[in-house]
């Protein structure tokens, strides 16, 4: 099980660093589905098998497939690496590297002093809907009205204009 | 099941978070840096994840399930966003974002 | 013992009676919603969303007096949760008529404008009462969410003159959501060190040894809430944001948008010893200090007065932390007081500022040069004088509100002797007038032979006034708010 | 309950007056003038009236009970000399703007009003937050004033105003509530009561802190060297009736802070720091008799002497004895007459030639020789020539001062020689010499007229009764000024307002 | 009668409210009379004081009027004192300043500004007569101010010239430069003796100070700091000459008769505190003796008719200081009243001269005018033999006092008498230069030269001639002011040193003959020599004490106020507005629009934000 945890972890690490260095969209996006399921198996490992599912569905497939389709919408893709690789060339990556290597320096600072293992025993659908539906009540609803305002918004942001606008 | 050091899974959650930065300050592809920021969101998530299965609670899932749902909202909004973008600027440079400074 | 320990956790009917307000919002936005469905009738929209509010609000007032109910596991609406919902509410109706003048002759629809606005309402109430980070989590995205919306709002129309409203809800989008992560990632390794999400919990935290995993939390979670106080360094994206919304939008993020964080971070700093840890301390003390000296001087020479306001803001926010930070030095309530008063003042003149604006703007030409506003003394007398009122009260001048806000702030940092955040006050101020003066001046000078028509409008110009009203109320006669202020001290 | 009719006659009047241009733009003046002249009656009527307690006037009531904040007004003989003088130079001032003024008169009357409320208000507040509130108040309509009717720097000079001012006065109000806190922990209540104030026990810095805040307000209005620089700028710039109401009675309310709060609130930091305090009021008064000899401009060269004139106030103060406290009073009230006569005199001028350069002037005794006469007069009242208030006030003040420090006095009191070498060095440059009117167009250049000298001859007048029988004011004044140097004017006001 | 007194000054102040009331818009003739009236009749009263006075026998009276003011146990009051001394004061102010508005309604007679002109020397008299009835330093000072403002107004009454308004302007702050130092004395004897009254604090003084202790010293030298302001003495002497400048009455009333000896009155009535200081009243001795000395030698170089006169003044009252330094006060104030006489006169006829000769005041551009200007010529011949101290001329008998008790002082007696002789010898070379070259010689100019008629004229100045031949009778009573020098009464000294008293004045007129009237010696051949050519310079520059004042004080304030204009001050809170300014440039750099910017700062904050935290 160990095992399995540091080694979805480089997948996951690997995986996530292709996305950012990726110039062909697509592959990037690919990249980040792996990550995304790498670290749904990290979620099993740990005990945590309906974040798992939620990560591996609705992560790794619903969100990313609407990136898809904005993406196929804007035509992006194997057209524009030229592009990409154009923007990614130089040193802009210097600084904004050097800076997060010094964040992830410091979180790790830190984050080694922490002690302590992994749930021993799985916390699972049961008891997470039990939590949910108990003290969490109002946090679903909450996040419906979150879902709602995402919805509202992106309807009136992306609806196709009127006929005769364009 | 093989307990994991609760470090290991919170070094790991920012090595993802730093990356997931990265690509936000590197990429001028508005489409990346949405992306990116989906990384990043993913690393909080691992982290509550990993908290919560520290303390063998559920709330580190019921976490990362508000997260997954604010990533969703957050990604719709930000797509429609970059439609729009796209319709007004024919690119999704991010850098053409840059007529109010000063 | 939080109320998150028990596993069988039930709500009882007794229990929802502190959430009326909110669920007056909630039930007016879905109202709201089917309304447009059936049919597009903007006044009636308007109507419904102003009722709601005006109920929610009320319910929030009739709540206010009485004791603090029990916390539930997510929020806790005490009084000092109603009374800034009454004041959410309130603003909110503000922004709402604001708004009525600013879409007037708008070419697409205007009713979600509205719809947004009451979602946003509801996730800066669920702030107000939040005491839990997943409710924190929530209240703010909530607000965030539809804020994008309403920053973007005019995206579709014809008439919009450029892409400032899309580049500025972009903007705000993409840092609001890595704030969001730090907030985020910070609170996951608090979780991780205490095994608590209430804020309560927060106790918890390591203040001796091992304090590194404290600090380090604490400053993601600090830096994600000074991204939305816009307190340096994170305040870079507040000029080009609220320039590019329209009006309404950037009155509503201003002042609702500020507060309600603001209540929230008054909250863990007076219930917890959230900044007994001392670097965090300091960190506060220094995001205090350089948001004031920044804010002020970005704002100096500064000609667009949605800028000008969105840098002065930056310095507002500034001398608010002053109180926040005495709020934990201090034995007594006064600077908790303080932080309420100035609250108060401070929506009350941000959003008279930027109701003129609105008032003057619409979705088509944003009157947000202070040159527009040349000779507006002499053409609009009492618009100009509701507005040199709000600047005045900005800058913490006598028989305004802003004074008494200021005096406050002065009070609570003398009680805890923070001199050098004090002096730092001072200074700002003395920069700050010098853009308010600009601005006056401006109003001042006799109009110039080709001025363009000055907008009119009922529903906003009878805001400004009441701001106006209120404005100099509070700043002759402000006992009766500082009674209530005591009383729902937290 | 008169006070508070004073300050409320002044709001209302203000609102009256800017209301009254809608009916015809010649009314606010008179509305104007028939409220303060109202004002000064009342005030009058203050002479006779029996001192309670020391206070010939006292109006308390609760205003902000959380911080024991009460509408606590009173007024004692030195209060009132204060106030009369107040509208004495307020209808003075709306005698200079009468005819200069045209452009949004009422909204110009309504500003003056309410500065002049202010004013009193600070005069009479015996309330801390109270003063600070007026101290305030007063500023924004002069702001106003010297913005809008201004002359061609006016922005600089109404921000350069408005920012030295309020930034002082915001130091001040941290010392206040300073003060006010350590009453807190001392007595275990708030208050901002005057009378509470004065019992407050400070440790040795603290109080000098304290007390420095406190310095730094008045001083800037006052003005002392180094706070003085915004009112060059502030008096060239205002309108004749703004530089009036700036130099006769604005100036005044800080010299007024300093006799009634600066030093009675700390007695010994106050004692501490006299030698500082005088040391700054010495180089004031030779410093700027310096500067304002080279000046070209006309009311500049005037505001400077006036920074000059204040010094031997702060000088007179900080000796704290009787002598020098009414030789400070003194002063001020006729550096009030002479200043604001001087200004309204540049103002005249500059109303009929249109500028203020006095290099381009000269020779005018003979076109305007009332015009001449009377600035004579207010030039040598200004360089304290005996017989005139000016000369009563410093001499006294040196008198007192040289009693508690007689390096500094002696170095004071050659800003004697340089108050004639300035004052005599107008007289040349604007009213000897040689007429030529190629720098200007003569042709307005008219004397006096009638209506203008009967406020001339009332100044004048005053100050020749200042001069030859000051006993009236001292007479007024010396109670108040006996009880302060007591330490007592605590003990004999009525009872403060608890919460 | 004595209780009239107030009526003296009262009536010139009147005349002074009346001229100023009517703006000039009074005719001559009412202006005339009221000018010269008012001082008339305060002669009038003057007068029957003196006589009541002389008669009653009292030492001094008081009359309170008001209280001035009365703070704190400083109460001066408006009250007039008279006693000997201020007795002769009143007497030669209003009697000699009668003459003068006499004369002076005929020499104005033409001047636009007639009224003016009374109006300021009214409020002269006015000041002057408080100057020395007042009973208290403060009225005093009153006075004192007083008269050195109507100086300056009259010196300035002819304001076109610029020249004019610096001589008067000159006038004036010089003088201020004594006036403060008076003044700081008046501060110091307060705040020692607690009153300014000065029959009280001289008393005090008395009682409390031994001789020659610091306080009395240094009080003593602060008074007389004003007086030689006033009375133009070393080192303030700079500001007569140039006082000139005004209309000739006016040198003569103010810078010869009246005010120029205010400085020789105070010090007469502060005489007590004076010999508490033995050292300072030496002092003033020898004060007294260099300034005769140098505006001696000046005198002899000037051309100028007034300048001449105006160095002579300042020599004669160099006089009266020796006088009054070597404790024959009763001489100095006699010196002082015959002075008024004889300069009067002299400045009076000078004045005829002038305006006979059209405003011609440069000496070698006269000549021959005995005949042409009979009545000037009288004039100069008595007062010069007065003013050279001609045996029984007026002159002749103060001089004497002054220079035999001079002469008694021990240890630099036989100094302080030389130079007092030798400045005599000087002072009858000058005086008679004067006379010789504007009235014998050839005529170098203004042959159409013809005397100004008028009663007016003409009648002040007999009897001033009168006055200054045969003044040196009267007697002045003044022993019971200065009883405390009694023993100066008898005076021995041998006939030798007399005759060379008497004599030197008159071998001074001799040379002058030789020089001027006969033209046996040549002037310029002894200005041929180089060093006798730098000498005149020298001399002709009033021993260069301008230049040296310029180069001390006028020019540094001058460079000071022109670099300074702007105030110095001022630069630093331009500098906080320009520090701000550039911040704010600075910081608005940051606000560049690019959005991954605005992330990195982010990111960078939040970077700094823990660094700080951690390493705190």
């Amino acid at each position: 099980m160990m095992l399995l945890f540091y080694l979805a972890a480089a997948v996951a690490v690997i995986a996530t660093i292709g996305v950012i260095v990726q110039t062909n969209i697509v592959h990037a996006l690919i990249y980040l589905i792996l990550s995304l399921l790498a670290v749904a198996v990290i979620f099993y490992v740990l005990g945590a098998p309906l974040a798992a599912m939620l990560e591996a569905i609705v992560y790794a497939g619903a969100i990313m497939v609407l990136f898809l389709f904005v993406i196929m919408m804007l035509n992006l893709g194997q057209s524009t690496r030229q592009q990409e690789r154009a923007w990614l060339a130089g040193r802009g990556w210097i600084v904004p590297a050097l800076l997060a290597a010094v964040l992830l320096g410091q979180l790790l600072y830190v984050l080694s002093g922490v002690e302590g293992m992994s749930a021993a025993e799985q916390v699972g659908v049961m008891a997470v809907g039990t939590r949910l539906f108990g003290p969490y009540v109002l946090a679903v609803e909450l996040a419906s009205i979150l879902l709602l305002a995402g919805l509202i918004t992106a309807y009136h942001l992306a609806r196709k204009p009127k006929a005769g606008d364009e | 099941m093989g307990a994991i050091p609760v470090e290991h899974g919170l070094i790991l959650a920012g090595i993802l978070f730093s990356l997931g930065l990265i690509g936000v300050l590197t990429r001028r592809n508005i489409v990346f840096v949405l992306m990116s920021l989906e990384v990043m969101l993913n690393a909080c998530g691992l982290a509550f994840i990993v908290a919560g299965s520290r303390w063998e609670q559920a709330d580190g899932q019921i976490m990362f399930l508000l997260i997954l749902t604010l990533a969703a909202a957050e990604v719709a909004v930000g797509l429609s966003l970059i439609i729009q973008m796209y319709r007004r600027f024919q690119t999704v440079d991010i850098n053409v974002l840059s007529e109010l400074k000063g | 013992m939080t109320p998150l320990e028990y596993a069988g956790y039930t709500m009882s009917a007794g229990d929802l009676i502190p959430l009326l307000p909110l669920l007056a919002v909630t039930a007016s936005s879905i109202w709201v919603m089917m309304a447009i469905g059936v049919k597009r009738n903007y006044p009636f929209i308007l109507g419904s969303t102003v009722g709601g509010l005006l109920i929610a609000g009320l319910l929030a007032m009739n709540l206010l007096p009485g004791p603090a109910p029990d916390s539930m596991p997510l929020l806790t609406m005490d009084p000092y949760a109603q009374f800034f919902t009454v004041l959410i509410c309130a603003l909110a109706i503000g922004v709402s008529l604001v708004g009525h003048n600013y879409w007037a002759e708008f070419d697409d629809q205007r009713e979600e404008f509205l719809l947004l606005l009451l979602l946003a309402t509801l996730g800066a109430v669920v702030l107000a009462g939040a005491n839990h980070f997943a409710s924190l989590l929530l209240g703010l995205e909530t607000l965030s969410m539809s804020l994008y919306g309403m920053l973007a709002y005019p995206v579709q129309s014809e008439r919009a003159p450029n892409g400032h409203a899309l580049e500025s809800a972009v903007k705000y989008l993409i840092l609001s959501a890595v704030s969001t992560a730090m907030i985020l990632f910070g609170v996951a390794l608090v979780y991780a060190e205490t095994g608590s999400l209430s804020f309560a919990g927060l106790e918890g935290l390591p203040a001796g040894p091992g304090i590194g995993i404290s600090v380090v939390a604490l400053l993601l979670i600090s830096a994600g809430v000074a991204f939305k106080l816009s307190l340096f360094p994170f305040h870079i994206w507040t000029p080009d944001v609220y320039q590019g919304a329209p009006a309404p939008a950037t009155a509503y993020l201003a002042t609702i948008g500020k507060i309600a964080v603001f209540i929230v971070l008054l909250r863990v700093v007076v219930e917890t010893r959230t900044l007994g840890i001392a670097p965090v301390a300091v960190v506060f003390s220094l995001l205090a200090l350089l948001s004031i000296v920044a804010g002020n001087l970005l704002a100096l020479l500064q000609d667009n007065l949605k800028r000008i306001l969105a840098y002065s803001s930056i310095a507002h926010m500034g001398y608010l932390l002053i109180a926040i930070i005495a709020a934990f030095y201090a034995e007594g309530p006064i600077s908790v007081e303080a932080v309420s008063f100035y609250l108060f003042a401070y929506v009350i003149m941000t959003l008279g500022a930027f109701g003129v604006v609105s008032l003057l703007s619409s979705d088509a030409q944003e009157r947000d040069s202070i040159s527009d506003y040349q000779g507006m003394f002499w053409r609009r007398p009492w618009l100009a004088a509701a507005f040199t009122g709000m600047l005045l009260s900005l800058a913490g001048i006598p028989l305004t509100a802003g004074f008494i806000g200021k005096f406050y702030l002065v009070l609570a940092g003398v009680e805890s002797g923070l001199w050098l955040l004090l002096a730092a006050l001072v200074v700002g101020s003395g920069i700050g007038l010098y853009y308010y003066l600009r601005i006056v001046y401006r109003m001042l000078l006799p109009e110039p032979a080709d001025a363009p028509e000055l907008r009119e409008g009922n529903a906003a110009f009878s805001v400004v006034l009441v701001l106006f009203m209120l404005l100099v109320l509070f700043g002759v006669y402000p006992a009766s708010l500082m009674n209530l202020i005591q009383a729902i001290a937290l | 309950m008169i006070l508070t009719w004073l300050i409320a006659l002044l709001f209302v009047g203000g609102l009256l007056a800017w209301f009254s241009e809608r009916i015809d733009p010649a009314w606010p003046r008179w509305v104007a003038l028939a409220v303060l002249t109202l004002e000064l009656l009342m005030m009058l009527s203050l002479l006779g009236a029996a001192p309670e307690d020391g206070w010939l006037a006292a109006y308390n009531h609760a205003w902000l009970p959380r911080f024991g904040i009460a509408l606590h007004f009173a007024a004692d003989g030195f209060a009132l000399l204060l106030l009369l003088l107040t509208a004495f130079l307020g209808i003075v001032a709306v005698g200079s703007a009468w005819s200069e003024i045209n452009y949004r008169s009422g909204f110009f009357y309504f500003n003056l009003l309410w500065t002049l409320a202010g004013v009193v208000g600070v005069f009479t507040a015996l309330d801390l937050f109270l003063f600070f509130f007026f101290w305030e108040v007063m500023l924004i309509p002069m702001y106003f004033i010297i913005a809008i009717w201004g002359h061609e720097n006016k922005f600089y000079a109404a921000k350069k105003f408005f920012i030295f001012t309020q930034v002082s006065g915001l130091i001040m109000l941290v010392s206040i509530v300073v003060l006010a806190w350590f009453h807190y922990l001392q007595f275990g209540f708030f208050s901002f009561a005057y009378q509470d104030l004065l019992n407050v026990g400070m440790n040795r810095s603290m109080e000098m802190w304290v007390m420095l805040g406190f310095f730094i307000g008045f001083a800037t209005k006052l003005p002392s060297v180094p706070f003085h620089n915004w009112l060059p700028d502030a008096h060239s710039q205002a309108p004749s009736a703004g530089s009036i109401i700036l130099a006769g009675v604005l100036l005044k309310t800080g010299a007024y802070g300093l006799v009634r709060f600066a030093v009675p609130l700390f007695p010994t930091a106050a004692a501490e720091f006299a030698p500082v305090a005088m040391t700054l009021a010495a180089v004031s008064i030779l410093y700027c008799a310096k500067v304002a000899f080279a000046q070209a401009d006309f009311k500049r060269l005037i505001a400077y002497t006036s920074v000059s004139h204040m010094g031997f106030v702060t000088l007179g103060v900080y000796a704290w004895n009787e002598l020098a406290l009414q030789g400070a009073v003194m002063t001020m009230l006729a550096h009030g007459l002479s200043s604001a006569a001087l200004f309204m005199l540049a103002g005249a001028l500059q109303h009929r030639i249109h500028t203020r350069n006095m290099l381009e002037m000269g020779g005018f005794w003979g076109r305007v020789p009332r015009m001449s006469a009377v600035a004579l007069f207010f030039s040598i009242a200004a360089l304290g020539m005996p017989g005139l208030g000016n000369f009563v006030g410093e001499f006294l003040a040196l008198l007192g001062a040289f009693q508690a420090n007689q390096v500094l006095t002696i170095v004071s009191a050659f800003g004697l020689i340089f108050a004639s070498v300035y004052s005599l060095w107008v007289i040349q440059k604007v009213f000897h010499g040689k007429y030529s009117d190629k720098a200007f167009d003569g042709s307005h250049l008219l004397d006096l007229d009638n209506r203008e000298m009967v406020y001339y001859a009332a100044m004048m007048a005053g100050l020749v009764w200042m001069g030859v029988y000051p006993q009236s004011f001292l007479d007024l004044s010396a109670p108040a000024l006996q009880s302060l140097l007591e330490g007592q004017a605590g003990n004999v006001v009525i009872g403060a307002l608890r919460p | 009668m004595l209780d009239l007194i107030w009526l003296l000054p009262t009536f010139p102040l009147l005349g002074f409210l009346i001229l100023a009331l009517t703006e000039g818009k009074l005719a001559r003739g009412p202006a005339g009379w009221i000018g010269a009236g008012s001082v008339g009749l305060s002669f009038a009263v003057a007068a029957l004081v003196a006589v009541s006075f002389l008669q009653s026998g009292i030492e001094s009276h008081t009359v309170p009027i008001w209280t001035w003011m009365s703070v704190a146990g400083f109460d001066p009051g408006v009250n007039l004192y008279l006693d000997g001394l201020s007795l002769v004061m009143i007497l030669v102010i209003t009697g000699v300043g009668f003459l003068i508005h006499v004369y002076s309604t005929g020499y104005m007679a033409d001047d636009p500004d007639f009224s003016r002109f009374f109006c300021y020397m009214n409020l002269f008299v006015f000041a002057m007569l408080l100057l020395v009835l007042g009973d208290n330093l403060l009225l005093l000072y009153l006075g004192w101010e007083g008269v050195g403002l109507c100086s300056y107004l009259l010196i300035g009454f002819w304001y076109d010239d610029p020249y004019n308004g610096y001589a008067a302007r000159k006038a004036f702050v010089v003088t201020r430069v004594g006036d403060t130092a008076m003044a700081i004395g008046l501060f110091l004897l307060f705040a020692q003796l607690g009153t300014l009254n000065i029959q009280e604090m001289l008393h005090a003084a008395e009682a409390e100070w031994p001789i020659g202790s610091t306080l009395p010293a240094i009080t003593a030298l602060l008074l007389l700091g004003g007086a030689v302001g006033k009375s133009a003495q070393l080192p303030l002497q700079t500001w007569l000459p140039d006082a000139m400048a005004g209309p000739t009455p006016i040198s003569a009333l103010i810078h010869a008769a009246t005010m120029v000896t205010a400085g020789v009155y105070l010090i007469a009535r502060t005489h007590t505190l004076f010999e508490l200081a033995p050292d300072i009243q030496l002092l003033v001795a020898w004060v007294g003796l260099i300034t005769l000395l140098m505006a001696g030698f000046t005198a002899m170089t000037q051309n100028d008719i007034k300048r001449i006169l105006a160095y002579s003044t300042v020599s004669q009252i160099g006089y009266m200081f020796l006088g009054l330094g070597v404790g024959a006060w009763s001489g100095a104030i006699f010196h002082l009243m015959t002075h008024a006489f004889f300069k009067a006169l002299l400045f009076l006829g000078a004045g005829a001269v002038i305006l006979s000769l059209h405003h011609e005041q440069d000496i070698f551009r006269m000549g021959a005018k005995r005949k042409q200007l009979p009545v000037g010529f009288l004039c100069f011949l008595i007062g010069g033999l007065a003013l050279t101290a001609f045996p029984y001329t007026s002159g002749y008998f103060s001089k004497d006092e002054i220079l035999i008790a001079a002469l008694e002082v021990e240890g630099q007696g036989l100094w302080l008498w030389l130079g007092g002789v030798i400045g005599a010898f000087f002072t009858g070379i000058y005086t008679f230069r004067l006379f010789f070259v504007v009235f014998f010689g050839e005529s170098r100019g203004h042959h159409d030269a013809i005397e100004v008629k008028g009663l007016n004229i003409a009648v002040p100045l007999f009897i001033l001639m009168a006055l200054s031949l045969f003044g040196g009778w009267i007697p002045v009573p003044l022993d019971a002011v200065f009883s405390h020098g009694a023993e100066h009464e008898e005076h021995h000294i041998s006939a030798f040193m007399h005759g060379v008293m008497i004599a030197l004045p008159l071998i001074g007129i001799g040379i002058s003959y030789l020089f001027y009237g006969s033209g046996t010696f040549s002037v310029e051949k002894l200005m041929s020599l180089p060093a006798s050519r730098a000498l005149h310079r020298f001399w002709d520059s009033g021993w260069g004490m301008d230049r040296l004042y310029d180069l001390l004080f006028v020019n540094p304030f001058l460079y000071l106020a022109r670099v300074n204009a702007k105030d110095i001050v001022d630069a630093f809170y331009d500098m906080l507005a320009a520090i701000s300014r550039a911040g704010h440039l600075l910081i608005v750099r940051t606000q560049t629009g690019y959005l991954r910017w605005y992330a990195l700062s982010m990111a960078a904050g939040l970077v700094a934000l823990i660094a700080v935290g951690v390493l705190l």
